[in-house]
């Protein structure tokens, strides 16, 4: 799909906001320390993972915060969302809200399945059933 | 008429392209906006066609259940064993495929395909679409569709018949049903397709819209039917990927054997069992929380049709126009949320059914405020009497109804009874029909002259009109009644049951049959109509209706460039009747009287 | 979502340029984006919501699974509720002679061939199962005796199969920690020739495009690995799976694997493919400081490929 | 052209009249016992159709208010032309008005939410769990392609013992004692439809589900399949029979587990079903 943006398409004025980019971009500087954070994080998961392997609670929390942080230095230094302006914001923020939506209405389905029934026991049988058998 | 002063700067950058070269790239694989909506127009004409005949069979059955069907049942189904009978397998397959071939393959691509593409560039004022080729794309990966929808009859097994909704483990257990057993995979493939063209082309819409807008064209200058697209687009971009990944999953559960929507140990017909732990209700999340949207975006394009021709023949300005965008936006934003009203009786959570029941209740007011500014677009108007304006109003007054009966089915305890049964299927086919398929047909009759330069025959359009509007409501209407007299749907056979053996639910179920091939034959006179006009109707101008948005400002039809330059626009397309005005119409390139300052809430 | 305020912000009633023919207009002011990058971040959105459905049908499908969905002795969704004998003996290596280590599982338990044959391949983490606790005491001497190693194990039920369990989970975490540093490198070499050509440095932007067709090609190659693995190459014991292979049926956990991970790794290699061309072109000198478009836009792609990697690695893989 | 209005008058006209009707016709009425056309037979029918009356009664008043505004616009404002071929009045040129705006989003919107929370006792009595019945089962019943296969406890009130009754398509419960059955599906997914005691739940693989109802009148009614499982789905009937006195029920189980001995199936400890 990507090649909706056909080369053969002229070319895109830099805008404002992408010479700013540019300008930022001028130093290495950011986008390495970006990459070595992520390395960083990255070990950490693991590390992370190995040690609370049987604690589901604080796994759960401490890696899916970490994969946060990650998506998040991804999208913010190199997806360049660090200078996009609000239109992309409106693009993202109702799709990541709907994702949220979505999974969360699907919790109370599956997650928070309802107990199974209980097997009736009743207190006394209801009748004695006549000696036919 | 009087073209107006065009105020346009001529802008030295802006150039009118080379015209496509050979036969192919003008007619074929175009990239003309208006070609790819007019291939639209045509393919999704044919399917309705050959869904309506599915749909008057399936009425024939429910009226004269295992009568042979006249002529059609000699080379459809029959075998000499079954003596002309329908097999039970075949009503549900036909039922399954005239709900699938309606929605996907008819009323979405007509509204987005269609008017979609040939209205969005020419009401902005753009020359084409931002990008040409992934429109074309868009048109041709519906083929596959076409292809493969049609061809799973002629597959072992035949069509899919496990209800357009394709409940698992129905639709991916092999043997359920016969058409599970191949056609279901040709019916997920073929919705794939259809999928992957409305996506590409909701992207195409949204940035057209967002970016290639004309001088002067701001956002609140657009016409409702412009908006009423981009809002679909919006709603398409955001809801179609779910049913994507919901219709890989379910693909790969019938072809790789996963697990998603079987149960564990799940088992049918005696099948080996499956290892399972996944759930049916899944599936239904998944799927309605596309498809709940998906009758918005059924019904949204229609209100804005609704909209244009509405005001353009009261003679009047468009009553709340900006109201009308909000209360549209809060269609799709409630849409979002809706979802769960399908599954109340499925064995979702109670508690979540409650949440659901109260913000299906809320999306019933947008719908309301729209209803009662259209009335009020009209109060104090100049009502002239067209096969479009009619049918628009047809499009108010039947939404009404499908809107009214939709609340019966909010009200969780009442929808306890009223779940799947013929009431379901009245207020579907009300807000279908009635609503969408109106607002087509008044779509088709008001921009017709644009599309191909003549005039459809207006005596024709009011027979037409008439015909349809009363066979309409006799055929559906009574589906409300025997729908609360508890009549299921997709039983092929209601006499089954004592309480729908009366002779009141008989006669009414052979009156509705009686009226739906009334309406089918009635649809004929608008085929003549069409075609007769398409090469012998009256030559049309530029601007036969008098209207004031921008399509109107372009020769008829368009050339390929759509404007000699692009147009400037100074104010929203529904000033009509401008006081002081030397016409009732005042197109948007002309620039408003300095006397007249607009509502800044209202316009 | 607000659709109604959506589009309205900078939607400039200035001629936002006919990119469609060309010659932005020069007199215009600068256009806040390019219908390109509205289409891109648009099919991005819609790629969010594909993966919604998959990543969120795959943390339903796990949290809800049941408790004893998963052991380390029986296969996932058996009804561990009706079985009396809960005790195994896990094999950790069968010893210089096979063979009769496969007669005195066979006299143990009165398996099948394939079926012991399975549990000799799965070594060091083969399970017999379906032994009482003396029948699994035995077995487990008599195994050692034979200069086999063997322990005796008892029932442990998960709701879903455990990372580091090699009785439950045939994910290598340790394969797939490299192959995650391998894709982020992707995205920084990404990034990085995105930057050499917005400042006109178009032998080093190929360069990097290089580098990132090359990474995320590596990428796939051990996905591959990875896929065939489980698939073909290894034996599992049957905690992970009935019949020794990992495949999308045999589990609810295996389904859901291969489809999240499956339909990543497709977008990977569409990337690739899309990344490779934008290297071709970019060698025909046709990108500058001015016109980086295409690469600009395919390294959204790729940067979201990635950001939807460490998700799936996180919640796949780690929890 | 101003008649143009009468069509549509005539299709408000011709809806209102059939739903008028609708009362008089035990056929086009709520599905009823025969002999009763108008009495509900359950407490949740009562509810539920009064419900469904103050609903009817609601969007029946909006339906004749908008259909009566629509076809008045319609008539009153249909252009005219005059004799020197003018329109005889001009539109008059308005953009809407704010206050009308307001008043018919508020007023909606009231109504909308009363209707929503009128409603959430009567669903909360009817399917929330904690609301069910502490009383014992009456029977397990279990969907499958395409009949109902009811298993009841039998005279020692406990399922899954040897004497377990089964039928087929055929329920039977007691005059005025609520009725909780258990319900599950043995492969693709049902619908458990009393029409007339107005009760549906899905049968969903994988789930079991409580359901409960009663009835007041003794008598046959009727148990219908309300989704759609594949090609039989339409013969998927089962009998209701309700019966006037606990004694006659029991009878009648005590009649069938007879049978049931005699014949050779009862031998088995599971006949068929998806006991799990």
């Amino acid at each position: 799909m990507t090649e909706t943006a056909e080369p053969t398409l002229p070319v895109a004025p830099p805008t404002p906001a992408m010479a700013e980019a540019a300008a930022q971009a001028e130093a290495h500087a950011p986008y390495l320390k970006v990459l070595f954070g992520l390395m960083v994080l990255t070990i950490l998961e693991y590390g992370y993972a190995r040690f609370f392997k049987d604690a589901t609670g604080p796994l759960v929390f401490g890696l899916v915060l970490m994969a946060a942080v990650k998506a998040s230095l991804v999208g913010w230094y190199f997806m360049h969302l660090k200078f996009e302006r609000l239109w992309v914001f409106l693009v993202l923020l109702p799709a990541c809200l709907l994702a949220l939506i979505l999974t969360a209405l699907l919790f109370p389905d599956f997650v928070m399945r309802q107990e199974p029934l209980d097997e009736p026991v009743r207190q006394a049988p209801r009748a004695p059933a006549p000696a036919t058998a | 008429m009087s073209a107006g002063p065009n105020a346009t700067e001529p802008n030295p950058h802006d150039h009118i392209p080379a015209a496509a070269s050979n036969f192919l790239t003008r007619y074929v694989f175009s990239t003309d906006h208006k070609v790819i909506g007019v291939q639209f127009l045509f393919s999704s004409l044919f399917f309705f066609a050959v869904g309506g005949l599915m749909a008057m069979v399936i009425r024939w059955q429910l009226a004269w259940p295992w009568k042979p069907v006249p002529i059609l049942s000699q080379w459809l189904w029959s075998s000499p064993g079954l003596g002309g009978q329908m097999p039970p397998e075949f009503y549900n397959k036909l039922f399954t495929m005239h709900a699938t071939i309606m929605i996907f393959f008819v009323i979405i691509p007509l509204l987005t395909g269609a008017f979609g593409n040939f209205l969005i560039p020419l009401m902005i004022g753009a020359r084409d679409m931002a990008f040409p080729k992934l429109n074309m794309f868009s048109y041709w990966i519906m083929w596959p569709g076409f292809v493969l929808i049609t061809l799973s009859f002629f597959v072992e097994g035949g069509a899919a018949e496990a209800g357009w909704t394709s409940y698992p483990p129905l639709a991916t257990a092999a043997r359920s049903t016969p058409g599970s057993l191949n056609g279901q995979t040709y019916w997920l493939l073929a919705l794939l397709c259809a999928g992957i063209s409305s996506l590409t082309g909701s992207i195409n819409y949204i940035t057209t819209i967002v970016m290639l807008r004309s001088p002067g064209m701001k956002m609140f200058r657009m016409p409702m039917t412009v908006w009423a697209l981009f809002i679909t687009a919006l709603l398409q971009a955001f809801a179609l990927p779910v049913l994507t990944s919901a219709l890989l999953m379910q693909t790969l559960d019938r072809l790789a054997g996963t697990n998603f929507f079987t149960p564990v140990g799940g088992a049918v017909a005696n099948a080996p069992a499956a290892v399972g732990g996944g759930a049916p209700l899944l599936w239904q999340h998944l799927f309605w929380f596309y498809s709940h949207p998906a009758v918005y975006i059924m019904i949204l394009p229609g209100m804005g049709i609704a909209s244009d021709v509405i005001s353009t023949f009261s003679r009047k300005p468009l009553f709340g126009y900006k109201p009308m965008v909000i209360a549209m936006g809060a269609i799709a934003g409630l849409g979002f949320i809706v979802w769960g009203h399908h599954m109340f009786q499925s064995g979702m959570n109670p508690a979540l059914g409650a949440t659901f029941m109260l913000s299906t209740m809320m999306i019933a007011l947008p719908s309301a405020i729209k209803v009662f500014n259209w009335i009020g677009t009209m109060w104090g108007g100049r009502i002239q009497y067209t096969s479009a304006m009619l049918n628009a109003m047809a499009f108010v007054s039947m939404f009404i109804i499908g809107g009214l009966s939709g609340i019966f089915m909010a009200a969780t305890p009442v929808d306890i009874h009223i779940h799947d049964t013929y009431f379901i299927v009245g207020h579907i086919h009300y807000v279908l029909f009635g609503g969408s398929t109106f607002a087509v047909f008044a779509g088709i009759y008001y921009w017709f002259p644009k599309l191909f330069g003549r005039m459809m025959s207006e005596r024709l359009g009011l027979i037409h009109f008439f015909l349809t509007f009363l066979f309409f409501n006799g055929t559906f209407f009574f589906m409300h009644i025997v729908g609360w007299h508890g009549h299921m749907r997709r039983i092929a056979d209601p006499t089954v049951y004592e309480f729908l053996r009366t002779p009141g639910v008989v006669g009414m179920n052979q009156f509705m049959t009686i009226c739906a091939f009334g309406l089918g034959a009635s649809q004929l006179i608008f085929a003549w109509n069409f075609f007769y006009s398409l090469v012998a109707g009256p030559v049309a101008g530029p601007n036969p209706w008098k209207a004031n948005s921008l399509e109107w400002a372009t020769a008829s039809p368009p050339p390929y460039y759509n404007f000699e330059t692009l147009p400037r626009v100074y104010h929203p397309p529904y000033e009509f009747s401008v006081p002081g005005g030397e016409d009732d119409f005042l197109p948007q390139t002309t620039p408003l009287p300095d006397n007249i300052t607009l509502d800044p809430v209202m316009a | 979502m607000a659709p109604a305020d959506a589009p309205t912000h900078p939607a400039a009633p200035t001629h936002p340029g006919d990119r469609a023919h060309g010659h932005p207009a020069a007199d215009a002011s600068p256009a806040p984006a390019t219908p390109g990058k509205v289409a891109m971040w648009l099919f991005l959105a819609t790629e969010i919501m594909f993966f919604t459905g998959l990543i969120g049908s795959y943390i339903v499908c796990r949290g809800g699974s049941p408790p004893t969905a998963y052991s380390n002795l029986y296969p996932p969704t058996t009804p561990l509720d009706r079985l009396g004998d809960s005790k195994g003996v896990v094999l950790g290596a069968p010893g210089a002679d096979p063979a009769r280590a496969a007669e005195a599982i066979a006299a143990a338990t009165g398996k099948g061939e394939a079926a012991i044959a399975r549990v000799l391949a799965a070594a060091p983490h083969g399970v017999v199962n379906g032994l009482t606790e003396e029948g699994a005491t035995k077995l487990a001497e008599g195994l050692n005796r034979l200069g086999a190693k063997a322990e005796v194990v008892s029932l442990k039920t998960s709701s879903w199969p455990r990372p580091y369990d090699p009785a439950t989970n045939p994910l290598s975490i340790d394969l797939t920690t490299v192959n995650t540093f391998i894709l982020i490198c992707s995205s920084a070499t990404m990034v990085l020739a995105v930057s050499a050509i917005q400042r006109g440095r178009k032998a080093k932007c190929s360069l990097y495009l290089l580098a990132t067709v090359v990474l995320g090609g590596v990428f796939l190659g051990v996905q591959v690995f990875e896929y065939h693995e489980l698939l073909e190459g290894r034996i599992y014991p049957p905690g992970i799976s009935p019949t020794g292979h990992f495949r999308p049926g045999v589990s609810l956990f295996a389904s859901c694997f291969f489809t999240v991970t499956g339909f990543h790794g497709l977008h990977v290699a569409a990337g690739v493919v899309t990344l490779l061309l934008v290297f071709l072109a970019s060698l025909t000198g046709r990108f500058s400081s001015r016109n980086f478009a295409a690469v600009e836009y395919a390294g959204l792609y790729w940067h979201f490929v990635d950001v939807v990697w460490i998700l799936l690695f996180t919640i796949v893989y780690l929890v | 052209m101003r008649y143009w209005s009468l069509i549509f008058a005539l299709a408000a006209v011709f809806s209102v009249g059939a739903f008028a009707y609708a009362p008089f016709s035990a056929d086009w009425w709520l599905p009823n016992p025969a002999g009763e056309p108008y009495h509900s037979v359950s407490t949740f029918g009562r509810e539920i159709d009064a419900l469904f009356l103050i609903i009817l009664v609601l969007t029946g008043a909006v339906f004749i208010g908008t259909q009566a505004a629509l076809v008045w616009a319609q008539f009153r404002y249909a252009d005219r032309i005059g004799e020197d071929g003018l329109p005889v009045r001009p539109a008059q040129y308005f953009h809407g008005s704010q206050r009308l705006e307001v008043i018919w989003t508020v007023i909606p919107a009231g109504i909308l939410v009363f209707l929503a929370l009128y409603q959430m006792d009567t669903w909360a009595k009817i399917k929330f769990r904690s609301a069910s019945p502490r009383t014992p089962v009456l029977a397990e019943v279990t969907g499958r392609q395409f009949q109902w296969a009811m298993k009841y406890p039998g005279p020692d009130g406990r399922l899954g013992t040897p004497d377990d009754l089964f039928t087929v398509n055929d329920l039977h419960l007691v005059k005025d004692q609520t009725a909780l059955i258990h319900l599950k599906s043995a492969d693709v997914i049902h619908s458990f439809f009393l029409p007339q005691m107005r009760i549906k739940q899905d049968a969903v693989p994988g789930m079991a589900i409580p359901v409960w109802f009663d009835c007041d009148r003794a008598g046959r009614f009727e148990l219908a399949c309300a989704e759609l499982c594949g090609w039989g789905h339409y013969k998927m009937r089962g009998d209701v029979v309700v019966h006037e006195t606990e004694a006659e029920f029991q009878a009648w189980q005590a009649a069938k587990l007879a049978e049931q001995g005699r014949s050779q199936i009862a031998g088995a400890d599971e006949p068929e079903g998806d006991d799990r």
